[in-house]
């Protein structure tokens, strides 16, 4: 009793947690990695695993030079899930290098020097991706077609090891192209989009996540799925996750309609690319974006329209972790300008008139 | 009644099953009973017995200190043992001054003042100042003296009196006990102080989680034309005053404005029942129905304590502690304040008394802020907890102020869903204390300065007055000089 | 040479002379205290102090909103100059607030000699000559004037107790609650 | 503070703007031819990057002459032996990733790369300032090449189809240095006549 | 009065240097940084102004009025400036390659006109001549270090085409650290040009709070 | 039309004043403690670059070129820029203190902004003609604005968050305009011609 008494009220709590909302979206996250592990083998598990434990490294070395406690911090589980989204948005096989750095780029420079959980302003996961592809254009774009494990083509347990953490080099005809890297690249030499599409796998193809992309972006059904269930157990809401898709695909299907060969269709952008995985994962963060809802819908408009934009015309043919950056910088402004009205004030914060009642 | 939608709010786990079904008993008359000066909001009381005299059931113990201030009244006959300090039961856990006064079982009553035999013809007047003398100061929790609350109609138009029986607070049934006992009484306690305040119709809202206070006061209020009960959705903070006047009429009050500027005054169903023992029968307030409830107690209960009675013999009566609580609380577990010991009395705005273990409180140390949003999308007033902590738990009381920390009504709401467990509503108590204090201090600044100015005129036309004194002195002596000069000689001593 | 030459001149003198007039017939009264304070700043106009530039520094310095150490580029020079300026001490750390206090006087040591009712500036003290006095504590506002030339030390200075309805929560950072 | 005449002001701007521009006008009569010097000197220095010293006995600035392309003034200029044209050299401009990139080209009469160097880019340091003959040795790999060889079509870089490396992880310098070269070597072949006789 | 000159130069170097401390000047400490060599480069032809510029505007400060003062300063700068690239252009045209695109955009600095303002205004021609020697110095370490932060992380390479800079006999100077093309290309881009700025200045930091000084937070009061 | 549009958008996102092309860093660093300084010091330095690159336009056009002196460029751009802007303050000052309040006050800062003389040196470097020259002054200065709002808006939260003492302040601050730089890189590579 002594130690509550200097407490003031409520004295029930809700039975949440910091750690078991991360811990949800972790499960949300599982059906989309077990797929991709299986798509992409053996690299791609030794890539994942060097990314978290390099992350958790990174967190419990920021925890010990800030002298905190360790555990409630590496426990909660929000380090975990940045260094899963980092490794979800490398390509597949990515070597160790690459993991330990995006880990430093995400886990200290984005979020401790700010002040660790909580008080990062821009998306950690992203930062280490960004930095990364702004870094290494050559390895972040490097990414491989599915070879599902078990499969001939896949490579082995021991070759793969080597690949991540050593110089085994590459089996023969592996590297790919992402869809959006193929459509810009052939843009670019004058291929009109409706012509380039039909070296592409089918729609239907790009939604089960067989084709070539980071690492845990493929698979857009099994990220819906895992969406589902956050937007069901509550954990997020569907401003965000809506926004930023609605706005993605009205923009690319307007253009679509009225250039088609210069501008891909809706349903192109939506399946390829980190769109689901950054509409129900990423943009959702909830350190880095606004707390209103209606922020929030600006948020997720911006975050939408910015993809479309850098995907359409800038130098990167993927812009979702640009995007998610910029709206993240933008986000204090738009907490600023999307307050909720209080009760009894108008949304100036003046006292609501007095009706005459009559 | 077409009811309009409330903003936020939460759904804790209600846990009112453990006492809803427990009928009020009556508390058998404790050894002593300790009668705090301050059981409202405003001035204290001033004591008018002495230590040693005797005093019977319902005399007046304390004097309202101010107009807006309550007496204190005597629950039993018995002796004065002293008047003391003693710990209140406020968090605080400071001193008060408190009657202390020995039973002697006898029950005997004061000569009370006499019933007002028809209220709806009596004047309002009256019936307020009937309201004062008894003592009777709002039992919702707020404690604001009703008489005071009574004269709104005065000064506004006044269509409703809303009858607040939404008792949104977890664990807490004595309202809803109260209102299955006694309905007609709650009722006609109601309509008197709707004929006080000159509102035509009486509402009451009664949440959704309450179906057989609905159905019984339903029935009771049948035959009453002006009556209606509203059943309202069981969210918390329906009970909020000014929520529960949007959810009835529609409207905003708007900030800084009473319920009665839209024609609304409302009132806890208890508060009526003692209007109407005020009114009708003479009796000032003198016991109160207390929920004694909480993972801790053996046997919760609504029990009906004379006020003076130590939480501890509430806790007794109960079947005392099974495990040691985490937390004794007075009131319900959302806004109510945590007691610095059981060894407090009951007092006029105690509707709970509550023994939570660790389990119900679920309290957790807080981490950092994840800024998920959901306080922001909870609170009922519309308000920006995460930022205005962030701004408090950086000293920026006024940065605090600038975002609206004085609109919030601590519900507790924000508190109680936050993930991350930080103790939002304590943040906004202390800003808000700081607030006060400020405010406090300017005027204190203000009265300093005005007294001073006064000091300094007073002393300067005494200087003046002396000067001009000294001068008519010297004038006069010099004219004497003059005279006695001009006369010859001698001396003008 | 010469078209460099003179419209550079013509320029210079074009803009100076309009400098000029403007400085003459759009002069704006200013605070001499700011523009001293302002020569003392760098000029330097980066705005890291918080303020628009070192016209709105000045003018916080001399409203006294702003501390002497303000200025980054100045450094600890301009700070030195400043403080000498405006005579305060350029390290103000130490100071700390004074709880608010008042004059309680003891009824049993008091000769009723009034030379504190004469100090007292609030009307704070009531008594007569050879009469017991006492403070009226909404008046008094602490400033121990009276406690220092009572001669028989009768006046105490105390802290005013929290009442009740003063009482609030400490900042649940400060984890020192008043209770055990 | 004396009060003081607008007049004084302006003459004290005017007075400190006399004579610092005497001092800048003195400072550009001295130095204003050997700067024009320097720039042909530069000019000189990169001529002599993309033409040979052995095909020439001329100084190839003196004998420029200015094509008309399109609307277009091309100065080209042409190294000579004896006499006789030994080889052009001339500007070409192709865009990058960081903007636009001046090369300089140097063709023999028959059309063929004597060189080509980039003079002025803004490329990514570590990615396509690789086209800079100092950090390696792609751009001299252009150096006897013609317009049929490789052929037409297989002008392009081995991403496009064509038979020219690409940089890891930079495509969009070395594509736009192959079409400006190829664009070079187009101009050369439209207007040989005219630069071989030196008709303007 | 030596004790005097030394302030001068321990401010211009550390306790007030341009870029850590008064955070002036940032423009080319961010632009011209992506190696140690083009911040040396930098430093050294904002030394030359600034210490003319203050030797000049010591000299004339009693002729001018406080109406066309900030005219006159900046004109003195500008004309120090054009003066530079003029001369350096004709005569050491080899160094002019090299620094010629910094050289105009001294003028824009605001550290020399920030020490006319503050130091060469107020003090005497030798103290100002000094503090211009100091600050430009200071400048220049400043810009070396965040230089070669940059070029290190960034190119793997240390004072790459020194000897354009200094001559040849620097070329010793020139080092490669890493395998060419193994850099961190975010260092020599824009975003690599703040960060190396920000650690600096904690570096700074860490050290003055291992001297035991106090640490100043620009313009941190005005937000709380 | 479509030109002009490419212009703009090229001045203000894709080589942003602050972010790219790294002029008027000290006002950046300066005037971003809070969003309100920021705004009013975003509208002043559209104010003052719209008016000093159609200046300067007419300056390097009517007198530097015809007469051979653009040697003396720098000088006289700095020059006429620096007394026009002291001019307007006093202007602004004497006719209307509420103006004076919301965007004189920070005329005295931009004289030591860099970008005043930057971009017009950037519109004699892009051969912009009259129109083109004052777009681009003014849309450069919109995008100096945006990112001035913008890093003030991140200050502010930052001064909220629990910093570690060895970054908190002026290093964060760098720390943050970095990662905003790094966001900023996605625009790279958008065609503006
Ligand atoms: C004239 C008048 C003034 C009042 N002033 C206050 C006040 O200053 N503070 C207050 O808490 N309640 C005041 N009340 C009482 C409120 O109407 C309300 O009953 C009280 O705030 C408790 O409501 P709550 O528990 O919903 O907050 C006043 C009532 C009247 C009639
Ligand atoms: C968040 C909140 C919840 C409340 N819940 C109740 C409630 O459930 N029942 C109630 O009678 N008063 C409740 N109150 C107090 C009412 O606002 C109001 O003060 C009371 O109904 C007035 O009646 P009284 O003056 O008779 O106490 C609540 C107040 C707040 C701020
Ligand atoms: C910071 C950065 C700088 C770049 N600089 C260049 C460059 O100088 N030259 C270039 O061709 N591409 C540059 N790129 C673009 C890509 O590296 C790459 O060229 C583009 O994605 C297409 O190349 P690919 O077909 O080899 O993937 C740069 C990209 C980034 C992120
Ligand atoms: C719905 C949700 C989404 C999240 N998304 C991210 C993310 O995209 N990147 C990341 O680093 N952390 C993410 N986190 C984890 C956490 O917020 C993150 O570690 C903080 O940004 C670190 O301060 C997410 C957490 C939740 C609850
Ligand atoms: S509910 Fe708690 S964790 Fe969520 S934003 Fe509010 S204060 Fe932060
Ligand atoms: S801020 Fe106040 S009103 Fe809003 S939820 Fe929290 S306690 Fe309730
Ligand atoms: S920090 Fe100093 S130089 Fe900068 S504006 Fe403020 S007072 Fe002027
Ligand atoms: S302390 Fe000051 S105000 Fe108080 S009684 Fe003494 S003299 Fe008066
Ligand atoms: S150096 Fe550019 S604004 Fe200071």
């Amino acid at each position: 009793m002594s130690q509550f008494i200097v407490r003031s009220g409520p004295f029930t709590h809700a039975p949440t947690s910091v750690r078991a909302t991360m811990g949800l979206v972790l499960v949300a996250l599982l059906p989309a990695t077990a797929f991709n592990l299986w798509l992409f083998g053996w690299p791609a598990l030794f890539m994942f695993l060097a990314t978290l434990i390099f992350c958790l490294l990174a967190e419990a070395g920021c925890l010990i030079l800030a002298k905190k406690p360790l555990m409630p911090s590496l426990g909660d589980g929000s380090v975990a899930l940045t260094g899963w989204l980092l490794a979800m948005s490398l390509p597949p096989w990515a070597p160790w290098w690459i993991c330990l750095l995006g880990a430093i780029f995400a886990v200290v420079l984005a979020k401790h020097l700010f002040g660790g959980l909580g008080q990062n302003v821009f998306n950690p996961a992203m930062v280490g991706r960004v930095a990364l592809l702004v870094s290494f254009p050559l390895q972040m774009t490097a990414f491989v077609s599915a070879r599902p494990l078990g499969s001939a083509a896949a490579p082995g347990f021991g070759q793969s090891l080597g690949m991540i953490f050593g110089h085994t080099p590459w089996p023969d005809q592996v590297s790919a192209a992402s869809a959006l890297g193929y459509v810009k690249t052939e843009l670019s030499r004058g291929v009109p989009v409706t012509q380039s599409m039909h070296h592409l796998p089918d729609l239907m193809d790009m939604a089960l996540g067989l084709h070539p992309g980071s690492f845990g972006e493929t698979s857009a059904l099994l990220l819906l799925l895992g969406g589902l269930l956050l937007l069901a157990r509550r954990v997020i809401t569907w401003h965000i996750p809506t926004a930023v898709m609605g706005s993605l695909f009205v923009l690319a299907t307007l253009f679509h309609a009225v250039d088609p060969g210069r501008y891909a269709g809706g349903l192109f952008h939506l399946l390829s690319g980190a769109t689901f995985l950054g509409a129900f994962f990423i943009a959702t963060d909830y350190v880095t974006s606004p707390v209103t809802k209606k922020g929030q819908l600006v948020y997720g408009c911006g975050v939408g329209g910015l993809t479309w934009l850098i995907r359409t015309f800038a130098g990167y043919p993927e812009g979702m972790a640009f995007a998610v950056l910029l709206m993240n910088a933008l986000t204090p402004i738009i907490d600023h300008h999307f307050r909720p009205r209080a009760f009894g004030r108008t949304p100036q914060g003046d006292p609501l008139p007095l009706k005459d009642r009559t | 009644m077409k009811l309009f939608p409330v903003r936020g709010g939460v759904h804790p786990d209600y846990r009112k099953e453990r006492t809803a079904e427990a009928a009020i008993v009556a508390l058998p008359l404790p050894k002593a009973l300790y009668l705090p000066l301050q059981q409202h909001i405003g001035a204290p009381a001033e004591a008018v017995v002495e230590a040693g005299q005797r005093v019977l059931k319902g005399q007046l113990l304390a004097l309202a200190g101010g107009p807006v201030s309550a007496p204190v009244h005597a629950p039993t006959s018995g002796l004065v043992a002293a008047i003391a300090t003693m710990t209140a039961p406020h968090p605080s856990g400071l001193a008060q001054p408190t009657i202390i006064l020995e039973p002697d079982g006898r029950e005997e009553w004061a000569a009370l003042p006499p019933p007002i035999p028809d209220p709806f013809a009596a004047d309002p007047a009256v019936i307020r100042a009937r309201v004062a003398d008894c003592g009777i100061v709002g039992m919702g929790g707020a404690t604001f003296p009703s008489a005071v609350k009574l004269a709104l109609g005065t000064e506004h138009k006044l269509d409703i009196l809303l009858l607040n029986g939404a008792e949104c607070e977890p664990y807490l049934t004595c309202d809803d006990r109260l209102m299955r006992e006694r309905a007609e009484a709650v009722l006609d306690g109601a309509r008197i102080m709707a004929h006080a305040l000159g509102a035509a119709r009486v509402v009451v809202a009664i949440e959704a989680n309450k179906p057989q206070a609905l159905e019984i006061m339903a029935r009771a209020a049948a035959a009453l034309a002006d009556v209606t009960v509203v059943k309202v959705p069981a969210q918390y903070p329906m009970g909020s005053e000014r929520h529960l006047v949007q959810a009835i009429t529609g409207r905003e009050t708007p900030a800084r404005k009473l319920t009665a500027d839209l024609g609304v005054v409302v009132h806890n169903v208890a508060t009526a029942q003692a209007v109407r023992e005020a009114v009708r029968f003479g009796r000032p307030l003198l016991s109160r129905v207390v929920t004694v409830s909480g993972g801790a107690v053996a046997h919760p209960a609504n029990v009906e304590a004379p006020l003076g009675a130590l939480v501890s013999d509430l806790v007794d009566f109960c079947g005392g502690l099974t495990t040691p609580p985490r937390q004794v609380v007075n009131g319900g577990p959302m806004m109510g304040q945590p007691l610095p010991s059981l060894a407090v009395p009951v007092v006029k705005g105690m509707s709970g008394i509550l023994a939570l273990t660790a389990a119900e409180t679920n309290e957790q140390p807080s981490e950092p802020c994840i800024r998920c949003g959901t306080c922001v999308t909870i609170c009922p007033c519309g308000l920006v907890p995460v930022e205005m902590a962030a701004f408090i738990r950086k000293e920026d009381i006024d940065g605090a102020a600038r975002l609206g920390v004085q609109d919030c009504v601590s519900c507790g709401s924000c508190s109680y869903i936050c993930p991350a467990h930080i103790p939002l509503v304590h943040f906004f108590n202390y800003a808000k204390g700081r607030l006060a204090e400020k405010a406090r201090e300017a005027r204190r600044t203000d009265r300093v300065r005005q007294l001073v100015e006064v000091h300094n005129t007073r002393l300067d036309k005494l200087a003046a007055a002396r000067a001009a004194q000294a001068a008519a002195v010297e004038a006069a002596r010099a004219e004497a000089a003059k005279a006695t000069g001009a006369t010859g000689q001698g001396g003008a001593s | 040479m010469l078209i460099a030459v003179g419209s550079m001149a013509l320029m210079g003198g074009v803009l100076g002379g309009v400098l000029g007039l403007a400085s003459r017939y759009l002069a704006v009264k200013e605070n001499p205290l700011e523009q001293e304070l302002q020569s003392l700043l760098p000029g330097a106009n980066c705005a890291q102090c918080g303020y628009v530039g070192c016209g709105q520094a000045a003018a916080a310095l001399a409203r006294g909103e702003a501390p002497v150490t303000l200025c980054p580029p100045g450094g600890k020079a301009v700070a030195e100059r400043l403080a000498r300026k405006l005579g305060v001490k350029a390290d103000l750390s130490g100071q700390v607030d004074k709880e608010p206090e008042f004059a309680l006087i003891d009824e049993d040591l008091c000769i009723g000699c009034t030379r504190c009712i004469r100090e007292c500036t609030a009307d704070a003290i009531l008594g007569a000559p050879k009469q017991m006095h006492t403070v009226l504590l909404d008046n008094c506002h602490g400033c121990a004037k009276c406690f220092k030339v009572c001669p028989t030390e009768a006046i105490k200075m105390c802290k005013v107790p929290v009442t009740l309805s003063e009482w609030h929560w400490d900042s649940p950072q400060a984890h020192s609650g008043r209770l055990h | 503070m004396m009060p003081q005449r607008p007049v004084v002001h302006a003459l004290i701007l005017g007075i400190f703007c006399l004579v610092f521009g005497v001092i800048l006008a003195t400072t550009d009569l001295f130095t204003h031819d050997t700067i024009k010097l320097r720039a042909v000197e530069d000019l000189q220095n990169s001529l002599t990057l993309v033409i040979p010293a052995s095909i020439h006995d001329n100084n190839p600035v003196s004998d420029a002459v200015v094509i008309k392309d399109g609307g277009r003034d091309v100065t080209v200029y042409r190294a000579m032996k004896g006499g006789t044209v030994t080889g052009a050299a001339y500007a070409i401009e192709g865009s990058g990733y960081g903007g636009p990139i001046t090369l300089m080209l140097g063709v023999d009469p028959e059309g063929k790369i004597l060189g080509v160097r980039a003079t002025a880019f803004h490329e990514t340091p570590g990615l396509g300032d690789r086209i800079d003959a100092a950090k390696s040795d792609w751009i001299t790999r252009f150096t006897g090449l013609w317009l049929g060889h490789p052929p037409a079509d297989k002008w392009k870089v081995k991403k496009d189809g064509g038979v020219f490396d690409q940089f890891a992880g930079a495509t969009i310098t070395p594509r736009g240095v192959v079409a400006a070269v190829k664009n070079g070597l187009e101009f050369f072949a439209r207007h040989k006549a005219d630069i071989l006789e030196g008709r303007r | 009065m030596s004790s005097g000159y030394a302030k001068i130069f321990k401010d211009g170097l550390w306790e007030n240097n341009g870029v850590l401390c008064q955070m002036l000047g940032m423009c080319p400490t961010m632009a011209m940084t992506t190696s140690a060599t083009n911040g040396l480069g930098m430093g050294l032809a904002t030394l030359f102004v600034m210490a003319s510029s203050n030797l000049l505007i010591a000299s004339l400060r009693n002729y001018i009025t406080p109406q066309v003062r900030i005219p006159v300063f900046i004109l003195i700068i500008a004309a120090m400036v054009t003066l530079v690239d003029m001369t350096m252009n004709a005569y050491m045209h080899e160094l002019y390659k090299v620094l010629g695109l910094f050289i105009p955009l001294i003028v824009s600095n605001c550290l020399p006109l920030g020490r006319a303002e503050v130091f060469a205004a107020k003090e005497p021609v030798l103290p100002s001549f000094c503090d211009g020697l100091a600050m430009g110095l200071g400048f220049t370490a400043a810009l070396t270090v965040i230089g070669a932060m940059r070029e290190i992380t960034g190119s793997g390479t240390l004072f790459a085409d020194a000897s354009l800079l200094l001559g040849p006999a620097f070329k010793v100077m020139e080092l490669r650290l890493l395998p060419p093309g193994d850099g961190v290309l975010m260092a020599v881009l824009p975003p690599g040009g703040f960060l190396a700025t920000g650690l600096l200045l904690a570096v700074k930091r860490m050290i003055d709070i291992r001297a035991g000084k106090p640490i100043s937070m620009a313009g941190a009061h005005a937000v709380t | 039309m479509q030109n002009y549009v490419l212009l703009m958008v090229g001045a203000a996102l894709v080589n942003n004043v602050v972010l790219v092309r790294f002029l008027g860093l000290c006002s950046f660093m300066g005037v971003t403690t809070k969003v309100d300084t920021a705004t009013g010091m975003g509208m002043a330095t559209t104010f003052v670059l719209t008016v000093s690159s159609v200046l300067t336009w007419a300056l390097e056009t009517f007198l530097l070129v015809p007469n051979d002196l653009t040697y003396l460029r720098t000088v006289t751009f700095i020059l006429v820029i620096a007394a026009v802007v002291q001019f307007t303050e006093m202007v602004v000052k004497k006719i209307s203190p509420a103006l004076f309040q919301t965007l004189g006050i920070y005329l005295p800062l931009i004289t030591t902004n860099c970008s005043v003389l930057g971009i017009p040196l950037l519109n004699v470097e892009q051969h912009h003609n009259f129109m083109q020259s004052m777009l681009y002054g003014f849309a450069s200065a919109l995008g100096f604005s945006l990112i001035l709002v913008v890093f003030a808006g991140l200050r502010e939260r930052l001064a909220l968050a629990e910093v570690p003492r060895l970054f908190a302040g002026p290093p964060i601050a760098f720390i943050t305009a970095s990662l905003l730089a790094l966001a900023f890189m996605g625009f790279s590579g958008i065609s503006t011609n």
